[in-house]
C-alpha cells in the first residue's frame, strides 16, 4: 500500500479542549480581579503579580529541566499558581517574600510530588500559609493607597485591628483592605461568570461552600443563634475568590458530583469555625488546604453508583 | 567486624535517621535549634550505649519468651536515669525536651538494636554499635536542628549570624519545618547516594544491559 | 507455656528483672531528689527574685481572700480571678516590700504562666513569664526582657490596655508585632495581679 | 466541666494534633498509612487501646505511686501497664472476636511501641487531668491519631499513581507531604 | 544506711508488684484465652527482630509474617533484620528450594527487528503489547511478531528484559531468574522458558508456510527443513513450518546454524563468523 | 407540537459531522468482482463452511452453517465461482476464515428465496425460524445474533420492543436515511419482532435532529396499536442499548446483565428492515446500508451494499480519496475499528466507513491527568473512568476492578472530552481485557 494508514484506538475524534485553553480560561477569568487590584492599590498590584508569574514559571522550567523531564512551561497552569499566589499577598509584601513564596508552591508543593495533576494541595493556597506562618508580619499588613487598612475580618473579630466597617457597597466593588485578588467581588464575579459560561467549572463546589459559610455565620451570630450577617461574611475576605478560583482547581478537589459538594460544605464548615473561632482572622485559605488533605478520601468514598449496580448478597 | 566498623556503621552507613529512618517522633519533635538536637542526641546515646551493653551481658541468661518484657525493663531504666539527671543537673534542657525524654523508652530506635544488635553480639561489640548508632542519631539530629535554627532563627547555638536585619522563616522552627527540613535532606542524601553509586555502576552497567534500551526513536511514547 | 511452673518461672525472673530496676531506680532517685528539688526551688526563687527584690517570701492562704473583680467590659482585658494561681509575700528585714502575684491567662497557644511583683507602695517592679507556649517568633517573644520592661513602674490604680502603636498614654502597652493575642494575654495576667493586689492589701488593713 | 472536656476533645484531635503539631506516632503514621483500609484499621486500634491506657496509667499513679511518693517511677510504671494491656486486650479479642482480631488484632502489638500512648499517658500526668479528663483526652488525641493517618493514606495512594522521582521516593515524599499536611492544620491554630 | 532504704523498698515493692501482678495476670490469661494459631506463622515470627517497628509496611512483625507466609511480602521485607532475617523467613516458608537442578531463563522468540520485519500501519496507542494486539492484532504483518512495546519490560521484577533500540525484547539472562512473569504477560505468546545452557535456539515463532512468512519478515523461519537435514544428531525437526530443537539430542554442533538461510536460529551466523554477539 | 424527550444521565455533544451525507438518498451498489465473505460476522461462535473452492454458489444462497445457539449463518451475497476459503482480515478488526467469491455479475437468486406468509399470519416460531436462517444480527454494529434475542430464557416476559434510530454516532446517516425511505418496512419489522416475543409495547427512538424521520415514521406507526416514536434527545452514546432502554423505559439493565432481564429487548431499525425483507421475501441478510463519509471522501453518499463488497471499491465508487487518508474507519468515529487496509470486505455490521485526512486525525500526545472530572460527568455508565485508566497504566488490575472497570461500555465519551487527550478509553479496555482474561484463569 502507496501510504501506511494510522491505527489506534477508538475513539477517533476529540474535543477541541486542550489543558492549555482551560488554564488560559482561568488566567482571563483572573483578569478583571487584577485590573480591579491595580486600581485600588496601585501599580506595585501588577509588579507583585507578575513578580510571582516569572518566579513561579522560572522555577517550573528549571526543575523540569533539572529532572529531564519535558518543559511543560506552556500550558499555563504556572501561570495561573503565578496569579493565584499573587492575589493572596498583601500588596505592601516585600518582592523577595512574593519569589520564596513562588518557588515554594512549584517546587515543594507541586513539582515534588510529580508536577501538574499530581500535587495533592493548592500550591498557590500551601505556599500562602506557608508565607503567612513564615513572615506573620508582613503577610498581615494591609494597606489601601499607602494607607494602613484592616480587612473588614480582621474588625468583626477584633484582635489586631479596630476601626469602621466599609459599607457593603464598598465591600461590593472593592474599597477595602485585604490581599490583592480578594477586595473586589464585582470583578471576581465577572471572572467567574466567565468560567461558568466556558464550563471550565461547574457550580457545585463555589454554590455549597458560600451557602454554607452564609448558613452557619448566619447561625452561629456573635449575639446569639441567627444573628450573624450572612452577606457581609460572603463578600469580606477571601471567600469569594476561593470558592470560584482555588477550591475548584481540579487536581485538588474531588472528582465525583457528590464529593464535590462535600468538599464544599467542608470549606464552608472550616471558613466558619476559623473566622468565628479560630486564631486568624480568615480562614478561607485553610479550609480549603483542609480539605484538599481530605479530597482522596472524598473520592474513595463517593464513587457514584454505577449504571445497572446492583446490590446482591453474591458477588 | 571490627569494632570500629561497627561504630562507623552507625554514623554513617546505617544512619538511624537518615537510612533507616527510625526514631521520627524526637527527630521531629525537639530539633527546633541545634542545642536541643544534641542535647536530645546524647542522652538517647546514654541510654542506648549502656542498654546495648546490659542487654548483650544478659543475652545468655534470658529467656526467648519474655526477652521483650526485659529489654523494655531495662531501657525504661536508663531511660529514667538520664531523664533525673536532666533534671537535677540542666533544667532549661529539660523544660525543652519536656516529655520526648521519657520517650525514648519507646523510640524503635533503642528497641531495634536491643533486639537486632546487642542480643546476638559479644559487650564490646555492643559497646561500639551502641555508641555508633546514638552518634549517628546525635549527628542527624545536630544537622537537622542547625539547619532549622539557621533559616528559622537566624542563628546557632542562639548566636545570630545575619544581624537584625534578617528576618528568619519562622515556619522552620514550627512543626511544618520539621517535616519539610528532614523530607528534603533525606532527598539530599539519596541523591548523593545516587550519584555515586551511578558513577561506580556506569562502567559495569554498559556491559551487562546487551541492547541498551533506548527508548528514544519510537514514534509513540504515550504514557507518563 | 505448658505448665504452672513455666508461669512461675517467667513470673519470678520479670519480677527479678523489675525489682532490680527499682531498686537502681530507687538509689539514683536518692541521689537526685534534693539537686532536683533544689534546681526547682532556685529556679522559682530567681523568678520572684528577678520581678520583686526581697529576702523571703511567704506563700498566702488564698482561701482567706474573697477576689470579687469587676469582669464586666473588654473580656480580652479584665481581670478574672480564675487566672490567680499563687500570691506570695516577700519581705526584706521583717518588713512586707511587696507581692509576686502568679498568674496563668489563656494564650494563643495555651496557658501563659507568669510573674507579678507588686512593691507595697502598689507600683509594678516587674513581670516574668515562667512558661508558654506561644508561637516561636511571634507570641513566645513576650519572654523577651526588652518587652516586659514595658510593664515596670506602672502603677497599680488603673487597668492597662494593649495598643499596636507606639504608646501615648501610661497605662498603654504597645503589643507584640503580629502577636495582640498573647500580648493581651499577658496584660490581662498584669491586670488581674493588680486587683489582687488590691484586695489583699485591702483585707491586710 | 462540659466545656473544658469538649475544648480538650477538639484541642486533642486538630490544635494539637499528635501526629502533626506534637510529633508522637510518628513511625506508624509513616510506616502503616500506605493504604487506607490498613491505616483505618490502626486508628481504631490505636483509639481502643490509647483510651483504655489512660484511663489505667491514672489509676497507677494516682492510686499508687503518688501516694508512695514515686511519681519519678511514672515511665516505667507506664510503659508495663501499656505493654501488659495490650497483650491481655489482644489475647482477649483473639478468643472472643476472631473476626475482631483480624480486622485489629494485628496492629495491637506494634502499639506498644507506639509513643503516642506512652506519650498520651505523660501529658495527662503533665496536664493535670483528672481521670475524665484524662481519658477524654486518651481519646481525642488517638482519635486525632486515626484522623491525620486516614487521611494520609488516601494521599498516599494517590501519590501512588503520580510519578515521583526515584530520589524522593518512600520516606522523603511522605514527609513532605505530611509537613504540607501539618501546613493546613496550623489553621487551626488559635481555636481554642 | 537508713535514709536510702525507704528509697529502696517502696520502688521495689510497687514496682515489683506490679511486674508480678501483670506478669500473673498475662500468664493466667494466655491460658485461659489460648488460640491455636499457625506453627509456622510462630515461627516466622519468632526468627524476626520484634521491633514492631512498621517500616516494612505491615502493621508489626506479626503482620509482616502472616503476610511473608501468605506470599503476599517478600521475604527481604524487614529492613531491620536484613539478609540474615531473610534467610531464615526464607527457610522456615520453603520458598523454593531449586526444584530442578536446571536454570531456565526466558527467551523472546523473534528476531523481528524494524529492519527484518515489515508493519502494516502506524501504531499510536499506549506502549503496552497487550493493548496493542487489541487494534488489527498489532502493528507488525508477521503475526507472530514482537511487538517491542515492553509489556514484560514493564512487568519484569528484576530488569531482566528490555526492548532494544530495534524494538526487540531482549532478555538479560544474568538477571532473568526463570519466573515467568513475562511469558505469561506476553500477548503473542513468544517468549518460552527455556535451559539457560542451551546453545542453540530457534528465533522465530512464525507456524506459517514459508510463502506467507518471506513477504512479513526477512530472518522468519519458513520451514525449510534444511537444519533438519545439516543435524547430525536428529535433534532438530520443523513441526507446524517451525523448526523445534530437541535439547536432550543437541551438542551445540552449531551446524544447522550454519545451514539456516534465513538465519532464525541463535546464535546468528553473523556472531559465529565475527566472534561477536550482536544481541 | 411539543412532546416529552427522553434522555439518560452523562453522556457528550459532539459536532455531528451528519450534514455530509444526510441530503443523499440511498444509492443501490452492486460489487464488480470479488466479495469476501466472513465467516464470523457475529459475536459467537464462527460458522463452518457449506461449500468448497470451486464451487459455484447463487445469491442468497446459505455458504456457512451457524455452529451453536449463539451464532448465525452467512449467505452469498453474489452469483459465482468460490476461489478460495483462507483467513483474510476482515472489518471487525482480526484475520476471520472468510469465503471469497468471484462474482459472475449476473445475480442469480438461491431458489429457496421465495416470499413468506404476510406477518399476521405466521406464527412466533415461524417468525423466529426466518430471523434465525436468514441469518439477521444486530445491524447497530454490535452483531449480536437477533436470533438469541427473540429467544429470551423462559423465566424473562418481554413486554417491551425498542428499535434503535438514535444513530447517535457523529458522521453516520444510515439508519437515518433508512428510516426516510423505508418506515414502512422499519414498523413491520418492528411489529415481527413484538408478535415473535409477545411484546405489546413497541417505540421506535429517535434523536431530535433527526426531525424528518420522526415524522415518516409516526405516519407509519399511525395504523398500528402499540407503536409509537420515542423521540429522544440528541446526544452521544443515546443509541447505546442500556441508554436508550433508561431513557425511554426508565428500567436499568443491571450489571452484567441482558436487557431481558427487564423485559426489554433493543433493535436496530437496520435490523428490523433486514427482518421485514426476510418475511416479506424471504432474502436472508445479504446486503445493508453503508455510509461512505469523512472528509476523507471526495463525494460522501449512502450505499445499499451487497455484504461482502471490499471497502476499495466503495471508496472508489465515491470519487476516492481526498486528500491523503490518515485513517480508514468501519463505523463511526465514536466506537469505529480502524483498518490498516481497505481491501476489507462491508460485514452485517459495517454502518459506514469513514475516511479521515491526515490533517484531521490529530494524533496528540497525552498530558498528564488534572483530574477536571470530565470524563466523569460524560461517563454515562457513572464509572471514574480517570482513575481506572491510571491503575490500568500502572498495571494495577485488581484496582481496575474495584473501579469497575469491566461494567465500561467502550462508547469513547471519556477519551472525548478529556482535555489532556489522555487514552482513557484504551487503557481501560487494556484492564477489562486482563481482568476478564485473569478470571478465565
Amino acid at each position: 500500500m502507496e501510504n501506511k494508514l494510522y491505527v489506534t484506538s477508538s475513539p477517533h475524534f476529540r474535543s477541541e479542549d486542550s489543558v492549555e485553553r482551560i488554564m488560559l480560561d482561568v488566567v482571563i477569568a483572573l483578569m478583571p480581579a487584577l485590573i480591579a487590584g491595580i486600581i485600588i492599590f496601585g501599580i506595585r498590584a501588577l509588579f507583585i503579580t507578575v513578580l510571582c508569574v516569572a518566579f513561579s514559571v522560572a522555577t517550573e522550567a528549571v526543575i523540569q529541566i533539572l529532572t529531564h523531564k519535558d518543559v511543560t512551561i506552556n500550558d499555563f497552569s504556572a501561570v495561573v499558581t503565578g496569579i493565584l499566589l499573587a492575589f493572596n499577598l498583601p500588596v505592601s509584601v516585600p518582592w523577595w517574600i512574593a519569589a520564596i513564596g513562588s518557588i515554594f508552591a512549584i517546587a515543594i508543593v507541586k513539582q515534588v510530588f510529580g508536577g501538574l495533576g499530581h500535587n495533592f494541595m493548592n500550591p498557590a493556597l500551601a505556599a500562602r500559609a506557608f508565607l503567612l506562618a513564615s513572615w506573620p508580619v508582613p503577610m498581615s499588613h494591609f494597606t489601601v493607597d499607602g494607607i494602613a487598612s484592616a480587612t473588614p475580618l480582621a474588625i468583626i473579630k477584633g484582635t489586631e485591628a479596630s476601626g469602621n466597617l466599609p459599607s457593603l457597597f464598598n465591600m461590593f466593588i472593592g474599597l477595602k483592605g485585604g490581599v490583592i485578588g480578594e477586595v473586589s467581588i464585582f470583578a471576581l464575579l465577572i471572572g467567574a461568570v466567565y468560567l461558568l459560561i466556558r464550563r471550565v467549572i461547574t457550580l457545585r463546589i463555589p454554590l455549597s461552600y458560600i451557602l454554607t459559610v452564609a448558613v452557619l455565620t448566619w447561625v452561629l451570630g456573635k449575639n446569639g443563634l441567627f444573628t450573624g450577617d450572612p452577606l457581609y461574611h460572603i463578600m469580606a475576605g477571601g471567600l469569594i475568590l476561593g470558592a470560584f478560583f482555588m477550591a475548584t482547581d481540579y487536581t485538588t478537589s474531588p472528582v465525583t458530583p457528590k464529593g464535590q459538594i462535600i468538599f464544599g460544605i467542608g470549606c464552608g464548615i472550616f471558613t466558619s469555625i476559623i473566622r468565628l473561632y479560630g486564631g486568624y482572622p480568615e480562614g478561607v485559605s485553610y479550609s480549603i488546604l483542609l480539605m484538599n488533605i481530605a479530597t482522596p478520601i472524598i473520592d474513595k468514598y463517593t464513587a457514584p453508583k454505577v449504571f445497572g449496580e446492583v446490590k446482591t448478597s453474591e458477588q | 567486624m571490627s569494632i570500629f566498623k561497627t561504630f562507623k556503621n552507625g554514623i554513617w552507613k546505617e544512619n538511624p535517621i537518615f537510612i533507616q529512618v527510625i526514631g521520627m517522633c524526637p527527630t521531629l519533635a525537639v530539633t527546633t535549634a541545634a542545642i536541643n538536637g544534641i542535647a536530645m542526641g546524647i542522652a538517647a546515646t546514654f541510654v542506648l550505649f549502656f542498654s546495648n551493653i546490659l542487654i548483650s551481658l544478659l543475652r545468655k541468661v534470658t529467656p526467648d519468651k519474655i526477652r521483650i518484657p526485659i529489654f523494655i525493663v531495662v531501657i525504661a531504666t536508663f531511660t529514667t536515669i538520664i531523664g533525673m539527671l536532666i533534671k537535677a543537673f540542666s533544667p532549661d534542657l529539660d523544660k525543652a525536651l519536656g516529655i520526648y525524654i521519657p520517650l525514648i523508652v519507646v523510640n524503635c530506635m533503642i528497641m531495634a538494636r536491643a533486639e537486632a544488635f546487642a542480643y546476638k553480639n559479644t559487650v564490646l561489640q555492643s559497646a561500639a554499635d551502641g555508641l555508633g548508632m546514638g552518634l549517628g542519631f546525635t549527628l542527624a539530629l545536630f544537622i537537622l536542628g542547625s539547619i532549622r535554627e539557621i533559616i528559622g532563627n537566624g542563628s546557632v547555638f542562639g548566636i545570630s549570624l545575619f544581624g537584625p536585619n534578617y528576618q528568619p522563616a519562622l515556619i522552620f522552627i514550627m512543626p511544618p519545618g520539621a517535616f519539610i527540613t528532614l523530607g528534603l535532606l533525606l532527598g539530599f542524601f539519596r541523591l548523593l547516594e545516587s550519584v555515586q553509586k551511578n558513577r561506580k555502576e556506569k562502567s559495569i552497567k554498559k556491559k551487562v544491559l546487551l541492547g541498551g534500551a533506548s527508548h528514544a526513536d519510537k514514534a509513540y511514547t504515550y504514557t507518563d | 507455656m505448658n505448665s504452672k511452673n513455666d508461669i512461675l518461672k517467667t513470673g519470678i525472673i520479670l519480677l527479678v528483672v523489675t525489682g532490680i530496676a527499682a531498686i537502681v531506680l530507687g538509689f539514683f532517685n536518692f541521689i537526685t531528689e534534693r539537686p532536683i528539688a533544689k534546681q526547682l526551688e532556685n529556679t522559682y526563687m530567681e523568678a520572684m527574685k528577678a520581678v520583686l527584690p526581697a529576702e523571703q517570701y511567704t506563700k498566702l492562704d488564698l482561701s482567706k481572700y474573697k477576689f470579687n473583680f469587676d469582669t464586666s467590659g473588654d473580656s480580652k482585658l479584665t481581670p478574672d480571678p480564675k487566672l490567680i494561681e499563687e500570691i506570695n509575700e516577700g519581705k526584706s528585714s521583717g518588713n512586707v516590700v511587696g507581692y509576686v502575684i502568679k498568674v496563668a491567662p489563656q494564650g494563643f497557644g495555651g496557658p501563659i504562666e507568669e510573674m507579678i511583683g507588686i512593691d507595697k507602695d502598689g507600683k509594678i517592679t516587674g513581670i516574668k513569664i515562667v512558661n508558654q507556649s506561644e508561637t516561636p517568633g511571634l507570641g513566645a517573644k513576650s519572654e523577651d526582657a526588652n518587652w516586659n520592661k514595658q510593664y515596670k513602674d506602672k502603677k497599680a490604680d488603673k487597668d492597662l490596655t494593649v495598643v499596636k502603636t507606639t504608646p501615648t498614654q501610661d497605662n498603654q502597652i504597645q503589643a507584640i508585632t503580629g502577636a495582640t493575642i498573647t500580648s493581651r494575654a499577658v496584660t490581662k495576667g498584669v491586670n488581674t495581679a493588680i486587683e489582687a493586689y488590691k484586695v489583699i492589701v485591702g483585707s491586710n488593713k | 466541666m462540659l466545656t473544658k472536656l469538649i475544648l480538650i476533645l477538639i484541642s486533642s484531635i486538630l490544635v494539637n494534633n499528635f501526629v502533626l503539631v506534637r510529633f508522637l506516632g510518628e513511625c506508624p503514621f509513616l510506616g502503616v498509612s500506605k493504604k487506607i483500609e490498613t491505616a483505618l484499621g490502626m486508628g481504631i486500634a490505636v483509639t481502643f487501646v490509647m483510651t483504655i491506657a489512660s484511663a489505667f496509667a491514672y489509676i497507677v499513679y494516682n492510686m499508687i505511686l503518688v501516694p508512695l511518693g514515686l511519681s519519678y517511677l511514672e515511665t516505667i510504671a507506664f510503659i508495663l501497664v501499656i505493654a501488659s494491656l495490650v497483650q491481655f486486650v489482644e489475647m482477649v479479642i483473639k478468643k472472643s472476636s476472631p473476626a475482631l482480631h483480624q480486622a485489629l488484632g494485628i496492629y495491637l502489638p506494634l502499639i506498644t511501641t507506639n509513643c503516642a500512648v506512652l506519650g498520651v499517658a505523660l501529658l495527662n500526668v503533665q496536664e493535670n487531668y483528672n481521670f475524665i479528663e484524662a481519658v477524654v483526652n486518651g481519646f481525642g488525641s488517638a482519635v486525632g491519631f486515626t484522623l491525620a493517618i486516614v487521611l494520609y493514606a488516601g494521599i498516599r495512594e494517590r501519590l501512588e499513581l503520580a510519578p515521583i522521582s526515584k530520589v524522593l521516593e518512600g520516606f522523603p515524599i511522605a514527609l513532605i507531604g505530611a509537613g504540607l499536611m501539618s501546613i493546613a492544620f496550623l489553621g487551626f491554630q488559635g481555636l481554642i | 544506711m537508713s535514709g536510702i532504704l525507704p528509697y529502696l523498698i517502696f520502688p521495689l515493692a510497687s514496682l515489683g508488684g506490679m511486674g508480678l501482678v501483670f506478669g500473673i495476670v498475662l500468664a493466667y490469661a494466655s491460658k485461659k484465652f489460648e488460640v491455636q494459631v499457625d506453627q509456622k506463622e510462630v515461627e516466622v515470627r519468632n526468627a524476626l527482630p520484634g521491633a514492631n517497628c512498621g517500616a516494612c509496611g505491615y502493621p508489626g512483625c506479626d503482620g509482616f509474617a502472616h503476610a511473608a507466609l501468605m506470599g503476599d511480602a517478600p521475604i527481604d521485607g524487614c529492613k531491620v533484620g536484613g539478609p540474615s532475617v531473610a534467610k531464615k523467613v526464607g527457610a522456615i516458608i520453603g520458598v523454593r528450594t531449586d526444584v530442578s537442578s536446571k536454570k531456565m531463563v526466558a527467551f523472546v522468540k523473534c528476531n523481528g527487528t524494524r529492519k527484518n520485519a515489515s508493519e502494516k500501519y502506524k501504531y499510536f496507542g499506549i506502549d503496552d503489547c497487550r493493548s496493542a494486539v487489541q487494534y488489527q492484532e498489532g502493528s507488525k504483518d508477521c503475526r507472530f511478531g514482537c511487538l517491542g512495546l515492553g509489556t514484560c519490560e514493564k512487568l519484569c521484577p528484576f530488569d531482566a528484559i528490555h526492548v532494544n533500540g530495534d524494538g526487540i525484547a531482549i532478555v538479560d539472562e544474568g538477571k532473568c531468574t526463570g519466573c515467568g512473569i513475562c511469558v505469561d504477560a506476553c500477548p503473542k505468546n513468544i517468549i518460552e522458558l527455556v535451559d539457560a545452557e542451551s546453545k542453540t535456539r530457534v528465533i522465530c515463532s512464525n507456524i506459517h508456510r514459508g510463502k506467507d512468512v518471506r513477504p512479513v519478515c526477512t530472518v522468519g523461519c519458513i520451514g525449510c527443513k534444511a537444519c533438519e537435514r545439516a543435524c547430525n544428531y536428529d535433534a532438530i525437526h520443523v513441526i507446524n513450518d517451525l523448526a523445534k530443537i530437541d535439547y536432550e539430542k543437541c551438542t551445540s554442533c552449531m551446524a544447522c546454524v550454519e545451514k539456516c538461510p534465513t538465519d532464525s536460529i541463535y546464535p546468528f551466523k553473523s556472531s559465529l563468523i565475527a566472534n561477536k554477539t550482536n544481541v | 407540537m411539543k412532546t416529552r424527550e427522553y434522555t439518560f444521565f452523562g453522556g457528550i455533544h459532539p459536532r455531528s459531522y451528519k450534514e455530509l451525507s444526510n441530503k443523499y438518498p440511498i444509492e443501490e451498489y452492486l460489487p464488480k468482482s470479488q466479495v469476501i465473505i466472513p465467516l464470523q460476522q457475529h459475536i459467537g461462535a464462527p460458522c463452518t463452511p457449506l461449500v468448497k473452492v470451486n464451487d459455484y454458489v447463487k445469491v442468497g444462497q446459505k455458504i456457512g452453517e451457524a455452529n451453536g445457539f449463539v451464532s448465525a449463518p452467512v449467505h452469498s451475497s453474489v452469483s459465482g465461482k468460490v476461489v478460495a476459503i483462507e483467513d483474510r482480515p476482515s472489518s471487525s478488526g482480526k484475520l476471520v476464515k472468510s469465503i471469497v467469491i468471484e462474482s459472475d455479475g449476473e445475480f442469480n437468486y438461491d431458489d429457496n428465496i421465495k416470499p413468506n406468509e404476510d406477518i399476521n399470519n405466521l406464527k412466533p416460531e415461524e417468525i423466529r425460524y426466518i430471523v434465525r436462517e436468514a441469518g439477521i444480527v444486530g445491524m447497530g454494529g454490535a452483531t449480536f445474533p437477533t436470533m438469541v434475542k427473540l429467544n429470551p430464557p423462559s423465566d424473562k416476559k418481554i413486554d417491551i420492543v425498542i428499535l434503535n434510530g438514535a444513530e447517535c454516532e457523529p458522521y453516520l446517516t444510515a439508519d437515518h436515511r433508512l428510516m426516510l425511505e423505508k418506515p414502512v418496512d422499519i414498523v413491520h419489522g418492528l411489529l415481527a419482532i413484538m408478535k415473535a416475543l409477545g411484546a405489546s409495547k413497541g417505540y421506535v427512538g429517535i434523536e431530535d435532529n433527526k426531525q424528518d424521520a420522526i415524522k415518516e415514521i409516526r405516519k407509519a406507526c399511525k395504523e398500528y396499536e402499540g407503536v409509537e416514536v420515542a423521540v429522544l434527545k440528541t446526544k452521544y452514546p443515546q443509541g447505546s442499548e442500556k441508554h436508550i432502554i433508561k431513557a425511554i423505559t426508565g428500567r436499568e439493565v443491571p450489571s452484567g446483565k441482558i436487557p431481558a432481564e427487564i423485559g426489554v429487548v433493543v433493535d436496530n431499525v437496520g435490523t428490523a428492515f433486514a427482518i421485514a425483507e426476510a418475511i416479506k421475501y424471504g432474502k436472508p441478510l445479504i446486503e445493508r446500508v453503508v455510509t461512505v463519509t469523512g472528509e476523507g471522501i471526495m463525494t460522501p453518499k449512502n450505499l445499499r451494499v451487497k455484504i461482502g463488497t471490499p471497502f476499495r471499491e466503495l471508496i472508489e465508487y465515491c470519487g476516492g480519496f481526498k486528500g491523503t487518508p490518515g485513517k480508514v474507519i468501519s463505523g463511526g468515529p465514536m466506537m469505529g475499528i480502524a483498518q490498516y487496509s481497505i481491501d476489507v470486505p462491508v460485514i452485517k455490521g459495517t454502518s459506514g466507513i469513514l475516511v479521515l485526512p491526515e490533517d484531521m486525525i490529530a494524533l496528540k500526545n497525552p498530558k498528564p491527568c488534572i483530574k477536571c472530572a470530565r470524563c466523569v460527568d460524560a461517563c454515562p455508565m457513572n464509572l471514574l473512568p480517570l482513575f481506572i485508566s491510571a491503575y490500568s497504566l500502572k498495571n494495577d488490575f485488581d484496582k481496575c476492578k474495584e473501579y469497575h472497570a469491566v461494567d465500561c461500555i467502550e462508547c469513547g465519551s471519556c477519551s472525548y472530552v478529556c482535555p489532556s487527550k489522555r487514552p482513557l478509553v484504551e487503557s481501560i479496555r487494556l484492564a477489562k481485557g486482563e481482568i476478564l482474561r485473569k478470571g478465565r484463569k
